[in-house]
């Protein structure tokens, strides 16, 4: 391994272990880590922002193809700086309305579009029992599933009589759920648990080894 | 007039007039449009108007009229009944901990942008917090992952520490900037949760994979805590981790039951509306389907 | 205090070490449990089996450096596989960071074991911002969107590109993705262009997935280290998420264990009557 | 005025959207203006990230020149941004004003290093050092997710037992040894657990979340376009 190779291994296998040892307790080295680790992060989004938008939709579109009307966006953006001096703050707000405009109009349709109309639709399911027991019985699940858990979000009444049963067969799908979730969830921490230590094991290991 | 103190809530009549019309546009635009794609849908040819798309536009403009319909309701001062949402209570007893031990509550409104609606409840439910934090003089701390959110969450923070009548001891620095990246905030919000040790720590908002990250930590710091987010893949870690745990849209139901605010409650019942509506037509959509004629019907809510 | 009490209450550093000696230990001393296959696996395995030799197929690398540890024994695995029936690999990303450099590293590595020459068994297209315009966009030309490879050289200068223009002469697409990319290859290519697509994701993102494996959207589904251990024995070939699978089995038994323990204390403590709260 | 040009701003701009759904691109005016605005809508996006970057720099200055406690660690953090950023924002060839001053300098080989390309200081950072910290983080979870898992799925109830052996068999499912178990009870056991399970009662679930959040969601992005949702402007 050449001496760069070695340095890489050592820094990364530092950094992990000062983040590591915060489950032992709060230490200068994690605190480090933890520091380095939110400049680093402000700094990734300087160089996204800079070359992915500034660059190659500002300022390249802009000379190179002659769009000039992009000098609009690019004062708005730059007027969201007005924030950081008191009296002028308030110009800010025209560009964040636009950001905010723009999400809210795509949104209303996409939401409305995308999800509830195909969503609703799926869920109008055959329950003939013509279709065979699994997958009559599956379809029963799904739409007393769905129709429950909309159920349990429902605010405007008391949870009693017809509804407060309805809602409870909800909060229990809605547990099943959950738990399928956290066993999921718990299967991919674990594995990137495991690719640290085999960091940690085989590569900074060999590496003291090597070393050694 | 416009009250500088009170905020965003209090319009003056220009404004009121401003929205009005607005409203009283966009519903014109809506109808106007549909009036001429079913015009243009019998004409046949292809239009500027995309015709497949009517069924989406029908259902746009229900769904604006029965949000508008109940927020002007709301507003009038109709009294709107939402029921009680269990663990809310829970809120306030926290908070009377935190002060009893004289430790800080720490509140954090999700670690989305403002553009999110969760970030948007978790920043009203915030202002209810600060009010009663104001009331017992608990220190505060609210760590915020945007600009945008910090610029949000300082008002609605010094707004709820002039209306108890504790302007004096508001201090900027309660919400405060940490960190733009996920991990990197959440990592310093660890840090802060281990040295200040917080009796309460209150997470209302958009929350991903650090859900439990901070859950577990302020377990470990022996804090109170209690949650509440719309993310269904977080919201295990969290029943998991915290006391309670508002799950989905109770964060947005306690938002508008905690503020007692006319537009947020008036979003509630619409939606609400909605819902049943949605319901009956799957209802209606499954016993076609059964008979064997749902093909029809679900074609009304297909789309391109 | 009783047993069971101070069982509750046992300091949570414990739980911490338990948890790493159940991971280091089976790295140490291997055991290899034998891994089950999914019919998703299979059927993705199948789908790349039955294509032609030497067809030309994508490979994409959509994940960050965070994920490697689920991801990237996926893409060895299918390099693997798709060298040896000596297809035609085409690697892109849509993902900015490390993507690129993985894409490079991984490839070649694999290119050397199978004697495989840059340009003419394979090509790495690299990264393109703004991957809704990429993905529509090579449905027209790949070359519009992609008018160099990685590396800078002209798509013309490299013989494998000369056979392809879009999608249509794509046989398949095996996107490894540990983000919401793969909906789009869903949505946009495969609902608009036809060619079928497989899938290896996160296991965070694998319940979505299911789906769209019904739907028969996609053809195949990998879902975390668990789908890669799969593949890699499908492919016979051991790499790290097999090893992996042992580590993995030992830290859920010990998670379950401590559900139980945590149960039995809970009703133990609460039937003495002194703590039912938690 | 400070409140009601944001206003129409923001109802502009969402219009353009709505409107632009139900048109045909090619046969209308607008179509092509929607495109552009969401265009713009990206690059004035991007700049509010760098928004956040610049409070963290005054954040961390201020408490750097105060020599306030622990000044060191904010020190460090500045430091770690401007590492990260200014190699990036460095253009790579000497084909602009600045590129061209700064070539004549130093050699023209070095241009890799730059901007945010494979070989670059900025790439190296992040695939180095910032990756490995975001990875161990996530990694953390498994030892948390463990003692979430002991003290907390406890069976107080109907709710919690249903979470808590629901995940249990899915984590048993997930590996070798737990499905040649499950198998004991029957062959098809890990087949019903996806295709019940995961198929049917998670997707159902997911289906009327969904449904619920996209209502929340389309109706505050009602509010907002028109006016009555003004959170997100601040203070004034």
């Amino acid at each position: 391994m050449t001496f760069f190779a070695q340095f890489q291994i050592w820094l990364g296998a530092f950094l992990v272990l000062a983040l590591f040892s915060f489950l032992y307790k709060d230490n200068p080295f994690y605190k480090l880590a933890e520091h380095v680790y939110a400049g680093l992060s402000a700094g990734y989004y300087v160089g996204l922002v800079w070359q992915s938008v500034i660059i190659q939709q500002l300022v390249d579109p802009m000379f190179d193809d002659g769009q000039w009307w992009l000098i609009f966006p690019g004062l708005l953006g730059t007027l969201m700086f007005a924030r950081f001096f008191a009296k002028w703050s308030w110009v800010s707000r025209i560009s964040l309305a636009f950001v905010m405009g723009n999400t809210a109009g795509v949104f209303l349709i996409s939401q409305l579009h995308g999800l509830i109309l195909p969503q609703t639709m799926s869920t109008m399911l055959s329950l003939n029992p013509k279709n065979g027991f699994a997958a009559t019985l599956l379809a029963l699940v799904t739409v007393v599933g769905v129709i429950s858990t909309l159920i349990y979000f429902y605010f405007s009444k008391e949870h009693i009589g017809v509804l407060g049963g309805t809602a409870r067969v909800g909060i229990w799908f809605i547990m099943i759920s959950f738990g399928a979730h956290f066993g999921y969830t718990v299967m991919a921490r674990i594995s990137l648990l495991i690719g640290q230590v085999q960091f940690l094991l085989f590569d900074w290991g060999g590496s003291i080894k090597q070393i050694f | 007039m416009f009250d500088k103190k009170f905020g965003k809530r209090y319009f003056d009549d220009v404004e009121i007039n401003l929205k009005g019309i607005i409203q009283i546009t966009t519903l014109t635009i809506l109808f106007l449009a549909l009036i001429a794609i079913s015009a243009s849908a019998q004409s046949g040819e292809s239009s500027i108007f995309r015709a497949e798309r009517t069924s989406v536009l029908i259902f746009a403009v229900i769904f604006s009229i029965v949000i508008l319909v109940y927020t002007r309701m709301a507003k009038q001062g109709k009294k709107l009944f939402v029921r009680k949402i269990a663990g809310l209570d829970a809120v306030e007893e926290a908070v009377g901990r935190a002060t009893e031990m004289g430790k800080p509550v720490l509140f954090i409104p999700g670690i989305s942008e403002i553009d999110e609606i969760e970030t948007i409840a978790g920043i009203s439910i915030l202002g209810r917090v600060a009010k009663i934090t104001a009331q017992y003089e608990t220190p505060l701390i609210v760590p915020v992952r945007y600009p945008m959110v910090l610029a949000a969450g300082q008002e609605v923070v010094e707004q709820a520490y002039t209306e108890a009548g504790k302007r004096d001891t508001y201090n900027k620095d309660m919400v405060r900037y940490v960190a733009g990246e996920q991990f990197a905030y959440t990592a310093t919000v660890n840090g802060m949760m281990m040295r200040d040790r917080p009796a309460a720590n209150i997470y209302m908002g958009a929350f991903f994979a650090e859900s439990l990250l901070l859950a577990e930590t302020g377990n470990a710091a022996g804090s109170i805590q209690i949650a509440g987010t719309a993310r269904p893949e977080q919201l295990p870690f969290f029943i998991a981790a915290c006391d309670y745990t508002l799950m989905g849209e109770e964060l947005y139901a306690a938002s508008s039951y905690l503020s007692h605010e006319p537009l947020l409650l008036g979003g509630l019942k619409g939606q609400d509306f909605i819902k049943i509506i949605l319901v009956a037509l799957m209802i209606v959509g499954i016993v076609l389907s059964t008979v064997g004629h749902g093909e029809a019907f679900k074609a009304l809510f297909k789309s391109v | 205090m009783s047993f069971w009490e101070k069982v509750s209450n046992i300091d949570r550093r414990w739980i911490y070490f338990l948890v790493a000696v159940s991971v280091v230990f089976p790295m140490l001393v291997v055991i290899k449990f034998p891994i089950g296959i999914t019919p998703e696996a299979k059927q993705l395995y199948d789908a790349v089996e039955a294509l032609p030799d030497s067809s030309i197929v994508f490979l994409t690398f959509d994940y960050y450096p965070s994920t490697l540890a689920e991801t990237e024994p996926i893409s060895i695995a299918a390099l693997n596989q798709m060298f040896r029936k000596n297809m035609k690999i085409i690697t892109m990303t849509t993902v900015p960071l490390g993507g690129p450099s993985i894409a490079e590293r991984v490839t070649r590595k694999l290119a050397n074991k199978y004697n495989k020459v840059y340009g003419i068994d394979f090509v790495n297209l690299g990264y393109k911002a703004n991957y809704v315009a990429v993905l529509k966009g090579m449905g027209s030309s790949i070359e519009s969107i992609y008018p160099a490879d990685n590396a800078g050289t002209p798509l013309k200068d490299l013989p494998l590109m000369s056979k392809v223009r879009n999608y249509n002469d794509v046989k398949f697409i095996f996107v490894v993705a540990d983000n919401g990319i793969v909906d789009y290859w869903i949505s946009i290519v495969n609902a608009q262009y036809g060619t079928p697509v497989g899938a290896g994701v996160t296991a965070v993102m694998a319940p979505k997935m299911y789906s769209f494996v019904e739907a028969k959207q996609l053809t195949g589904l990998l879902g975390g280290m668990k789908g890669a251990a799969e593949y890699e024995r499908l492919v016979n070939h051991e790499g790290t998420a097999t090893r992996g699978m042992d580590a993995q089995s030992m830290v859920h038994l010990l998670i379950i264990f401590f559900v139980i323990v945590g149960n039995i204390g809970y009703f133990a403590t609460r039937k003495s009557g002194r703590s039912g709260q938690v | 005025m400070k409140t009601t040009l944001p206003v129409i701003v923001a109802f502009l701009s969402g219009l353009i959207m709505v409107v632009g759904f139900f048109l045909n691109p090619e046969k209308s005016f607008l179509g092509n203006v929607e495109e552009e605005v969401l265009r713009w809508g990206t690059i004035v996006g991007g700049f509010t990230l760098l928004l956040g970057v610049v409070s963290l720099v005054r954040v961390n200055s201020r408490t750097v020149s105060q020599k306030k406690q622990g000044w060191i660690f904010n020190l460090i953090t500045l430091i770690s941004v401007f590492a990260m950023a200014i190699p990036s924002m460095i253009p790579l060839s000497s084909k602009s004003a600045i590129g061209s001053v700064l070539y004549s300098i130093i050699p023209a080989s070095w241009g890799g290093l730059f901007g945010t390309g494979p070989d670059s200081i900025y790439d190296w950072m992040f695939n180095y050092l910032e990756s490995p910290m975001m990875a161990t983080m996530f990694a953390m979870l498994a030892f948390y997710i463990a003692s979430a898992a002991y003290r907390a799925f406890r069976a107080r109830n109907t709710e919690a037992t249903l979470l808590l052996l629901t995940a249990v068999l899915v984590m048993l499912w997930r590996i070798p040894m737990g499905e040649a178990f499950l198998r004991l009870f029957g062959d098809n056991v890990p087949q019903y657990i996806n295709s019940f399970v995961m198929n049917g009662v998670n997707m159902a679930v997911q289906r009327g979340i969904i449904i619920g959040a996209a209502l929340g969601a389309a109706s505050m992005s009602l509010r907002i376009m028109l006016g009555i949702e003004r959170t997100y402007m601040g203070k004034g």
